[in-house]
């Protein structure tokens, strides 16, 4: 466990003050930035980061970055760019006060060292925390639990009437679909053949194709059977027509169909 | 009494090592796990026993397997480790007509229920009915490929009230109850014969 | 005395529950799972103190982190019980740091941890916090940017013995002195070298 020091005095985590004096010029790498050099350095004054003299620390700072360059390590961009502001705040802080600077430098240093003491503050709790007793590592759980399950089991509703209704669907659903088509009277095209030719035969002059049609009495008065007789009536001319025995004409649209006997 | 209340420093690290172990340990584990030495189990034993006088007749209880000690909890409890918890859920269309089908037609093979229903029936379905034990398997169709037939339970003629399958209202009796009645029109009228042939009669009254 | 030495069966019934749990438990869960329903809390409330109270002292404690509740071994045994387990990797330093701010500030934003720290921080430092279990993404914050925030999880809380965020070492003190307070950008911009000087000489541009 990492022994947490007091909270403000802004030591913490890995006690890297008690490192050698030389040791320190050669870690530039060890820091995470300006910033934690500067926080670093600080600790070394060995004062409450509140009352820290920012003029020292600059001075630690500039001396630092002096010595590194001196043994020709290799510096971040960002060290020179903190060295170069520092000695800018470090002149400000000691030439005669401008009245128009704003920031004035004395807030620019009080900046600076709130900075500090957040981060300090941080990487000390951040030392505590870590330091503190933690699930297995220093304390733990239940090494082998049993475990809770809950077996959510369905009870199944259906009631007699959706399992008949059910049934009933699938039955309707799957009848084979059968058309029916009720057998009916018709006039097939071979009586009509017959029976047209056979009127041509004796008429003298054009007839009406309706008037090839049985008689509207008995069963042919049913005018289902009539619709057929016309129909093959009909196809019955076309079919003399094409085999040369008859002639049909029809003066417009629409109008009677009048046929005659070819002669031969 | 009062060493329950506060037991010693001895007895904790038992206590506490029994309960972070991930298997039962020995007393000579224990022994050697707190620094003891091999040859400490006598050392751990009575705190042990008093660990295990401790739990008696509490949620978890100290039990001794083979002579390793292990926490377990009380088997009157045991029920608290494995819950069932019960929710009443309506069975879906689906599976209630796969059910109707088993119920008319038992014994019944997963291809017959298809095509009687017409489509492909989930093998979940049937999975669902034997869940809820109306539908048992009854054994294989002694048929190419031998498929699993299926029947309905006792539990399913309880459920439903009845004495046998037989009681289930025929084709005739459904229709009389009116459910065979129109869900589609178009389907009934290629059912129900006459409607149909009086309507085909006179195509030109038909809107389609 | 009598009660601690025979406990009443809801007692028992918690305590079972809340040793074979493998996840600490709300109160609401244990009511739950004991079926006492959503609302049953209440009932199981004062059944989870007395196990705390019978526990004080033993070699295991009954604890509470982030409202719910868990069986653990005692600090004071640590010493008897440590290990360092491969899997608790040592962190980084910046990955504690980071993990601290987190813990200290949130909900807060990777630019405010890196206002924080004054350096850039590595993508990969929070992906080991997260894959950790110990950091989350706590959603957006609403300004230009919605830039995401992170929090800590209750693994967290669990991991480092805490029973909610108030009991994180030092953190009244931290409040008190105003060093949790929002991180103020223009004194980053005014401690971040000339660039930042010359907009902090733009006067009036603070927003506070």
């Amino acid at each position: 466990m990492i022994e947490a020091p007091g909270l403000f005095d802004g030591w913490g985590g890995e006690d890297r003050a008690e490192a050698q004096d030389d040791a320190l010029y050669l870690e530039i790498d060890g820091w995470e930035g300006p910033l934690d050099l500067l926080l670093d350095l600080a600790r070394r004054q060995k004062v409450d980061l509140r009352t820290i003299s920012i003029l020292e620390l600059v001075d630690a700072y500039l001396t630092y970055i002096e010595q590194a360059e001196a043994l020709r390590l290799e510096l971040a961009a960002d060290y020179l760019v903190m060295a170069a502001w520092l000695a800018y705040l470090k002149s400000a802080l000691l030439l005669p006060r401008d009245e128009a600077e704003d920031p004035s430098p004395e807030e620019m240093a009080l900046r600076l060292q709130m900075r500090l003491q957040r981060l300090g503050a941080m990487r000390e709790a951040a030392g505590r925390l870590m330091g503190r007793n933690r699930l297995g590592r220093d304390v733990f759980a239940r090494g082998a639990p049993e475990g809770l399950r809950v077996d959510r089991k369905s009870l199944w509703q259906c009631s007699w009437y959706d399992l008949v209704r059910a049934y009933g669907d699938v039955k309707v659903r799957s009848e084979p679909v059968v058309h029916m088509v009720r057998e009916r009277m018709v006039m097939t095209l071979d009586s009509a053949i017959q029976r047209v030719s056979s009127m041509l035969g004796v008429a003298i002059d054009w007839m009406d194709l309706r008037d090839f049609l049985p008689p509207a009495h008995d069963t042919w008065a049913d005018p289902r059977l009539r619709r057929s007789a016309l129909a093959s009536s009909f196809v019955a001319a076309l079919e003399l027509a094409r085999t040369g025995k008859a002639e049909i004409v029809q003066d417009e649209t629409f109008g009677p169909l009048r046929l005659r006997a070819v002669k031969p | 009494m009062i060493a329950a209340e506060a037991p010693d420093d001895l007895v904790r690290a038992v206590e506490a090592t029994l309960f972070a172990a991930e298997e039962p340990m020995s007393a000579e584990q224990i022994a050697l796990h707190l620094g003891f030495g091999e040859k400490g189990a006598g050392q751990v034993r009575p705190a042990i026993a008093e660990l295990a006088r401790h739990y008696e007749g509490r949620g978890i209880l100290l039990v001794e397997r083979g002579k390793r000690w292990h926490f377990e909890t009380a088997p009157d409890l045991a029920h608290l480790l494995r819950r069932e918890k019960e929710e009443l859920r309506r069975l879906s269309r689906a599976a209630t007509e796969v059910l109707a089908i088993v119920a008319y037609h038992e014994p019944v093979s997963r291809a017959e229920i298809e095509a009687i229903r017409g489509v492909q029936t989930a093998k979940g379905t049937l999975d669902v009915l034997m869940e809820a034990g109306w539908v048992r398997v009854a054994g294989r169709r002694e048929v190419p490929g031998r498929p699993v037939i299926y029947a309905t339970t006792l539990v399913f003629l309880d459920h439903f009230g009845l004495g046998t399958l037989r009681e289930l209202p025929g084709i005739d009796e459904l229709r009389a109850a009116g459910l065979l009645d129109p869900v589609d029109e178009d389907m009934i009228e290629a059912v129900l014969g006459p409607a149909n042939v009086r309507k085909t009669d006179e195509p030109e009254s038909d809107p389609d």
